[in-house]
């Protein structure tokens, strides 16, 4: 199906408590602050957040965080926001920290039918600590499994009426990959413009991997 | 068997096929009897066909005077670019057709089974040297649509209790439509959902070797094109 | 290093007897025929290629296997060409035929330093026999090995003179993963552009994977 | 130590792993110490940078009225854009690390041993919620530069017989910089391959635990920055 417009209110009725849920962006560059934003109004509650980041303190995630929404984090660098440590240390959150490479490739692998993969990255380190190890051609490698999600916000630059997609400079990151690896991607565009304005060539994100337009 | 009448066997099956694609669907088609499939999505449906070798958003054939050598389908046919399309290289395709991001593919077959298994790419004891894209389809898109002949052209059966070609993917086909009948798949079970009022059950049985039970809201179809 | 420019025959001599040679193209379409064609003239042999099809009879690659000079051949649809069939039933050639989307993705991990990855493409099938098969969430999967080359042979529709590169249209297909998991990437482009020129958010192959640049 | 004398000994570290560097290379250099080395590449050089959020030809830090939040390096810094640069998601970015891609990184360290191991994202006993990119560049550049003062802060060596913090990564670091020395590593032997005139061999081995050999063709370099 095309994409359909809604407004980022109305676009939290598709999220549900406990749901797992990917944000883009890293720092702040790339977050879908005004979809994030509308999350934290609803009472909505009790979510995985797979995320490079939770934000900074009292920005982006970090008012989820601060309201207690966020049971478990899974990403590379929280060490933006020191919230996420003092939640971490007072037992109220869960964090699964990663490499962001395997980060990066757990999120494509989700979106893309692969169930699990080998990386050399964190072999031999504290990092790949109960995981399966295993050498090919004499070097070691972990084991690491696609990460998936029942709704992804994600941010782009434009979008045409069909919901394809184009970013904007180092905003991209994180975002293609995890409109590809949710059941359901909600997206906070600057612009919509109407089909057959982007050109073919260039267009990052496939309509198909899109479900919601929030203009922000 | 007459070349017309082959012809509007063929169109047959891809005009029920197309029955079974549902409006705003991403779609796949295979070739074979699916490239007919086209022909007929009603017209008041948005359908929108990716093809593997790279593009979401493909047209219908251009005229002959704007082919593009470099603007082909799958099967290597000239294909046109409609507004709001993309391009991208084939691992971003495969990642759409294995990740589950197709609604649905119609695709051909050489034999199902009972269990929704499909055998469509090779023959035993034949040097076959080519599967292409048809096993990720089948494994990843959502609704997998079989569209195909009842029989050979030899006149032997397709529809069998187990394949006995190489098979492609394992209980993964949901819907097969011949010129006879309309199965579905679910849980290992094959059920009969429609029938060609030009047969009886019983003849439906005969060159079906494949057991299925019959759907308590059977429809008996109108198929004037399969009538022999 | 930016990439440098050479002619066809000049390029040449960057392979070796015995390499294996990756070659993009679906069909016809993609396929860097000039490239292949100064292939054909040298008096190099004793290839694997790894290669979608191997051309046409007596057309692209079709040329080098028909003067003998292709010991393997990896792809997934060399139907296209009734002499890949004759060689292999004469004992000429060795063919190892993948499924298109694991071919895909043995590229991509061959260029990304992933070793291996689980697919449940062909699992259960004739062309998953001999390899490891493993069940995640009650679904099997096969174990596939990356894909690396020591050249690839990639076609290009416009480079900039660092070596960015874009496509054209459905001609894009293989080639983007190829020039990643090679050794030595021989780009034939249609035309090269000053640097500065080709929209940055649009490039689809950075420089850095770019070796060697040719016109077409 | 006064911060001045501290910013010296960090250029003379970062001046000296800039000659580590070769032309035409692509490099990645990592926070602290390396983000310094971009300010001594010989001008007759094209080093083409690359941060793993997403960029290759990383131009200069820009002006304070042409910022632009939405492009930024790894340390979340502004950057600007050269001419050939291009845009890409964090996957293909990190394919471009973790695939060898990368010819170069320059990066810090928290601890080195003689095998070549790196530790730079953890401390024993503290909670340390973030490791980003530093695994894949490290696993993945085809040289590891570290580019770090010889001792901490506290005076404590940093170059030892094993790392006792969290490792980053197993025997991947090809050269290490000091203000006092280089390093080379090779199938995990540490060789010292230059040292500053300002001090004897006797008193680096005194700062550095970690076992080395000594290359016959020792250089002594001169870094006045690092006299004490």
């Amino acid at each position: 199906m095309p994409a359909i417009r809604k407004t980022a209110e109305e676009a939290m009725e598709y999220i549900r408590s406990g749901n797992t849920l990917m944000v883009g962006g890293f720092g702040l560059s790339g977050v879908p602050l005004k979809l994030v934003d509308a999350l934290v109004k609803t009472d909505l509650t009790d979510f995985t957040v797979i995320s490079n980041n939770i934000g900074t303190p009292g920005q982006g995630l970090g008012k989820l965080l601060n309201t207690g929404r966020i049971k478990k984090a899974v990403g590379t660098y929280f060490t933006t926001n020191p919230d996420v440590g003092t939640a971490y240390q007072q037992g109220k959150i869960e964090v699964e920290l990663l490499p962001q490479g395997t980060f990066c490739e757990a999120l494509r692998a989700g979106g893309s039918g692969i169930p699990a993969f080998y990386t050399p990255t964190a072999a031999g380190t504290e990092l790949a600590a109960g995981k399966e190890q295993r050498v090919f051609d004499g070097q070691s490698y972990v084991l690491e499994k696609a990460l998936k999600a029942d709704v992804s916000l994600i941010k782009a630059h434009k979008a045409d009426d069909l919901g394809n997609l184009v970013y904007y400079k180092t905003a991209r990151n994180f975002n293609p990959l995890m409109a590809m690896a949710s059941d359901l991607t909600i997206v906070e565009v600057d612009e919509i413009v109407p089909k057959g304005t982007l050109d073919p060539e260039a267009v990052i994100t496939p309509h198909l991997f899109v479900d919601i337009l929030v203009t922000g | 068997m007459s070349d017309m009448y082959t012809q509007e066997v063929r169109h047959s099956i891809a005009r029920r096929a197309a029955q079974e694609l549902r409006d705003g669907d991403i779609v796949n088609l295979g070739i074979g009897i699916p490239t007919l499939v086209n022909n007929y999505i009603p017209s008041d449906f948005n359908i929108h066909l990716h093809t593997e070798n790279g593009m979401l958003e493909v047209g219908p054939s251009p005229s002959p005077d704007s082919v593009d050598p470099n603007l082909i389908n799958a099967s290597r046919q000239p294909i046109s670019e409609l507004p709001g399309a993309s391009y991208f290289d084939s691992g971003m395709s495969f990642s759409i057709m294995r990740g589950g991001h197709l609604d649905a593919t119609v695709i051909g077959a050489l034999q199902v089974s009972q269990a929704g298994d499909l055998a469509s790419w090779a023959v035993p004891g034949r040097t076959v040297l080519g599967v292409g894209g048809a096993m990720d389809l089948v494994v990843g898109a959502k609704r997998v649509i079989v569209a195909t002949t009842h029989l050979t052209k030899d006149g032997n059966p397709k529809i069998l209790p187990s394949c006995t070609y190489p098979l492609t993917a394992k209980q993964e086909v949901d819907v097969l439509v011949t010129e006879h009948a309309v199965f579905h798949f679910s849980e290992g079970q094959m059920t009969l959902v429609e029938i060609g009022e030009h047969l009886t059950l019983e003849e439906l049985k005969a060159i079906t070797p494949a057991g299925f039970g019959v759907h308590p809201g059977l429809t008996v179809a109108k198929r004037k094109e399969a009538i022999h």
